[in-house]
């Protein structure tokens, strides 16, 4: 595992920008009914995918979850072809059939986000499955909420990860709740990260607000499961922005908590700041990279809006073939 | 008579059957504050307290199992599958344990559950949020299957659930919980297996359940215009059926149209003209017309999303087709 | 030419495409030194090792999941249900992944998945290891249903679902596995949507698949000597359904029979029966009868489990009813 | 939790040796062809059933497995009924419906046999809930396999009976296989019992052909929950003697650790001894029990071998009500 090159934590600064401002895009588009359906904001939460991302290479893959837009443009996902899956255009990922929570790029080793909590965590161990049997030192990383973390197919899948030492990095991001329910009273345990145990597998438990962190922690995870040891899990304590989704007054949380967290933990405030303390990148630099990556957001929202519907002919005609 | 929403109905008769009887009361995700992903709970934690609202993990088959084996030991239970779809994840309690159970140990044991949950398409929420089960559930026997329509039915079938003892699937669709209904302010109750005439007619009978019978209703309408009376025909239960009043109104009629929302190929809809098939068939003047949805994943795009479920002019065009 | 028990048709089809693609693999419970609960896969442990054997722990969910994750990144795994009673615990993975994948991502991802498993009655393992519940799968979009009756279906079927880009369901019958018939040594496939006369007949059409084939040659064999020339219809795929063939089968005999194990309601059988009377009705002399199981959970005692499944004489008695 | 006095012990002497009659005598049935279907026989892990239900009382509930006659006889299940049920006969616990795998009784708080491996756990939970919302103290024990413990129904049900603090006593008999898989292999972590920590419960890990540690361990978990102080978890360690079922010859285990667990840990041989050794029972004692358990037996088959089939007509009748 290496150390982050300037050039790499640029990078990961200009990520969690992208994401955030893709993510800000959408709450828009949603509010003013563009984008309909489920949207599961990743606002709050950018530095696990972020950081876990810069730990993988390309051909690596991921399995995603329905707050999933994050770990896309983290495995490098194309703005244009998300937002217009959004906008159920025929130019999206899915060719508008599979909105937010089914987008999925096989070129980017992206497996699929997934409307069905903890849907993600048995398709990781095919994964691993894969990338054990190809012998090209592959991993998978699988993201699943806290509220996942109590559904049975964890256990099943963590269990027969670790027996068969399949290499996988379970990142389980515990943002405090399930929809309303906090984890503190859905989890038994003190920490998600402590079910390791369970499963004979190293676990972690960070701060999922700081990229590094993430990073680092996946990164020795990678190494690892690169070397034949099996998989891990990892609890990347962030917070969720936003209600579980735009129109989620959210009033199960205390207001404290969220200010805390907003002001105290902001993951993409938090790193532009560390950056310019550390004088990698200067307050221009920040300036333009932020520009330059709302451009990108606002042309994806052009090229999405721009772009054709699917055809309804077309759809009769697919339909016969399912 | 006073008019509330079908979500309103659903909570009043939640309401009056946990008043009645101590051992009533609720499992499921997200029903304390937040009142259930629909809200038809809302309040109820604050009213009844974490005992009897008692919200859970994310933990489908737990939640079923909870509810089975509160049941078996005297209570009451509504356990709640937030959607249809994740059903999937519950599949063995609820098919392999509490449709079976009594059963399987010869009357020994018997679950009086109420499993609440809802399904059908019309939201954009896609594949995975958008699908009608109910045929899988009809085809499991020792579960009884609920669909209301209306307020007035959601109520006094929700009711007659609570009370029922055996496993009841109580399934509701997500596109009519803000639909408002009269609903009078008396107790009442609807016994399983007794069909709703929703409009009387003498040209064709439509049968249509949940949701559809809106759409049903509007193709009714429209045809009456055009000098063509349609008799809409509610099941309300699905399991149990009032066979009895369908066979009453094909014999009228003399022609069928089968109506649901869920995928056509193994949909109740074929069941239904199967059926009438076997025991009306020299009552029929024309084949039985299916009018359901298509065989697809459902869509997020909403133009796709419409055009894979029946609406009314597909049930126009099939009564049409029959005459 | 030779003659081989069904479950060595599967091994053989097994290991054929175990050898031609060395992406082909097997996961599943006990199918290791044990080879399986029907000893299909007996020795296959030792030819090809624990990474093309996978022995996994009682994780029906993982079990799917594995080999949809793996079909996602290039190879073509076969899970293994042992009882498709237990179907039920995998359900997600099976209907919300493996169906809906391919469509729900816009085509970018596919599942070329095989999901073996075996339902059906007659072996006194009572309500929750005798299930026929094909119907679910079949009305789950995305899913292809394979349903062999003969060694000779089963291999030939297998060795094309090994190589079908979609995830397949191959549902097989406890009580056949040792039945033994025609396999030739050569390598041949058989195509899905093709179905299979296993015998001609000109006065009516049987409809039937899996266990109950050999239920209706029965009842045809016996039929003949009355002098009633039965056509025993076996679909082999249900999904991809053969509806040509079995439209001009119902053409020739004017007169259909259904048959399926599972329990009536809801089954497949009054879904091809809806079927052929929207596409056939002017053609129908008699109205389509459907024989099936009866709407309860297999029972234990070996002469009500007999009872609550058709047989020779419930399909000789159809046929004649429709005479 | 009270010391066991000399009449306990020799009650908890009889029942093991009545499973261990009753089931040798249905392997006998099952060879001749009187009982079909499915047969798994508890020989072996007789102690388990016999010390946790001596520990609880007759309004406690039990929830059992597919391996269930020790269980129910040890919870005070009728030799005849059961029996009669395994020939499929109406006078049988179920009506001949059931058959060895559904077995119940209200009255004695047996909530059910189960076919589905785990399908019992769940199920648990909910009597779980009831238990704890009637104050009346009652607590409920739930059986399941080493191999049940890897299904995801394990992991939802312990984490929600210790959110809710339900009065539920986990018992995993651990006989070191599923049908063919050693649990070694199955189960990621060295003991099942460790898995308590995942869900912040009470662990323990204990020889279960020892009735007296099994009622010991039991008696304090009971008490544990009785107090409102939630589930445990104990696994307990025994060794099935047969084959899964009386035809699987079990080539997958090695002679010798079946040997081994024959010759020095069966639990009736060494129970039988251990009281013997305490001169709690003489042999003549011994031999007299011995005989009148087996004349008990005995009779179970007669009163099921002349007890009527199920009426075919009243079946076709009934099934109208399912
Ligand atoms: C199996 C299943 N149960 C319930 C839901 C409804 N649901 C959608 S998101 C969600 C909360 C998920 O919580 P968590 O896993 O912590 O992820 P987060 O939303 O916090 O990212 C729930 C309950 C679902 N989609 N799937
Ligand atoms: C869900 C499910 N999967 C598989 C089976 C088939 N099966 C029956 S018993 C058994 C082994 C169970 O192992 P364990 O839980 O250790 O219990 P034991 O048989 O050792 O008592 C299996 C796999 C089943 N009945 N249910
Ligand atoms: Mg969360
Ligand atoms: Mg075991």
């Amino acid at each position: 595992m290496s150390k982050l090159k300037k050039q790499e934590k640029i990078s990961m600064l200009r990520t969690l920008l992208t994401i955030r401002k893709f993510e800000e895009k959408t709450i828009q588009l949603y509010q003013t009914a563009k984008i309909w359906g489920y949207l599961h904001p990743y606002l709050g939460q950018e530095a696990v995918a972020v950081g876990s991302c810069a730990a993988i290479e390309k051909d690596d893959y991921i399995v995603s979850t329905h707050r999933g837009h994050g770990h896309c443009i983290a495995k490098g996902g194309d703005l244009n072809k998300m937002m217009a899956e959004l906008l159920g255009k025929s130019t999206g990922y899915c060719k508008g059939r599979g909105g937010s929570m089914h987008i999925a790029d096989t070129e980017l080793g992206i497996l699929g986000a997934n409307g069905i909590v903890g849907g993600g965590i048995p398709i990781s161990v095919g994964a691993g499955f894969s990338c054990k049997f190809d012998k090209k030192g592959r991993v998978t990383i699988c993201y699943f909420g806290d509220g996942a973390s109590n559904n049975g197919v964890f256990h099943e899948s963590l269990n027969m990860a670790s027996i068969f030492k399949l290499p996988i990095i379970y990142i389980c991001e515990n943002n405090l709740y399930g929809i309303s329910m906090c984890s503190k009273d859905s989890v038994a345990c003190k920490n998600i990260g402590d079910r390791a145990s369970a499963y004979a597998m190293p676990g972690y438990v960070i701060d999922g607000s700081d990229p590094e962190e993430v990073y680092k922690t996946v990164s020795g995870a990678v190494e690892h499961a690169r070397k034949g040891n099996g998989p891990s899990l990892i609890e990347a304590q962030a917070y969720r922005f936003t209600g579980h989704h735009p129109n989620d007054p959210a009033e199960y949380r205390e207001k404290q908590e969220v200010e805390y967290h907003k002001t105290e933990k902001d993951p993409v405030h938090n790193y532009s700041k560390k950056l310019a303390d550390e004088k990698i990148i200067g307050s221009e630099e920040l300036e333009a990279m932020e520009k330059e990556i709302q451009k990108m957001v606002d042309s994806s929202v052009e090229f999405a809006e721009k772009s054709p519907e699917p055809e309804l002919d077309k759809f009769l005609e697919e339909v016969k073939n399912i | 008579m006073r008019e509330i929403e079908y979500r309103e109905a659903l909570r009043e008769a939640v309401i009056e059957e946990m008043d009645r009887d101590p051992k009533v009361f609720l499992v499921g995700e997200d029903i304390g504050v937040y009142g259930g992903a629909f809200r038809v709970y809302k309040g109820l934690l604050d009213k009844y307290g974490p005992d009897r609202v008692v919200n859970t993990p994310i933990s489908e088959i737990a939640i079923i199992g909870a509810g089975i084996g509160a049941a078996l030991t005297g209570y009451r239970p509504i356990s709640e599958i937030m959607f249809i779809d994740f059903a999937t994840l519950a599949m063995d309690q609820i098919v392999n344990q509490a449709a079976k159970i009594r059963y399987m140990t010869g009357d020994s044991l018997n679950v009086p559950l109420v499993i609440r949950t809802q399904g059908g398409a019309g939201r954009g929420v896609a594949a995975q949020h958008s699908q009608s089960l109910e045929a899988w559930f009809y085809h499991v026997p020792g579960l009884k299957v609920v669909m209301p329509a209306t307020p007035y039915d959601a109520k006094g079938l929700l009711k007659t659930a609570v009370r029922e003892d055996n496993p009841v699937m109580f399934i509701e669709q997500k596109m009519i919980y803000l639909n408002k209904g009269e609903v009078p302010e008396e107790e009442y109750l609807i016994p399983f297996g007794k069909a709703d005439i929703k409009k009387e007619g003498s040209d064709v009978t439509i049968f249509a359940y949940s949701a559809m019978v809106f759409e049903a209703l509007k193709a009714a309408e429209q045809l009456e215009k055009e000098g063509i009376s349609c008799e809409v025909f509610d099941p309300r239960t699905l399991v149990p059926l009032d066979e009895e009043a369908l066979i009453e109104s094909v014999k009228k009629t003399s022609r069928l149209v089968v109506v649901s929302e869920a995928c056509q190929r193994g949909s109740i809809a074929s069941d239904i003209s199967a059926k009438v098939t076997d025991a009306a068939f020299e009552w029929l003047d024309a084949p039985i017309k299916v009018v359901a949805g298509l065989n697809t994943p459902i869509p997020y795009n909403s133009t796709l999303e419409k055009a894979s479920t029946p609406d009314k002019k597909d049930i126009i065009d099939a009564v049409k087709g029959l005459l």
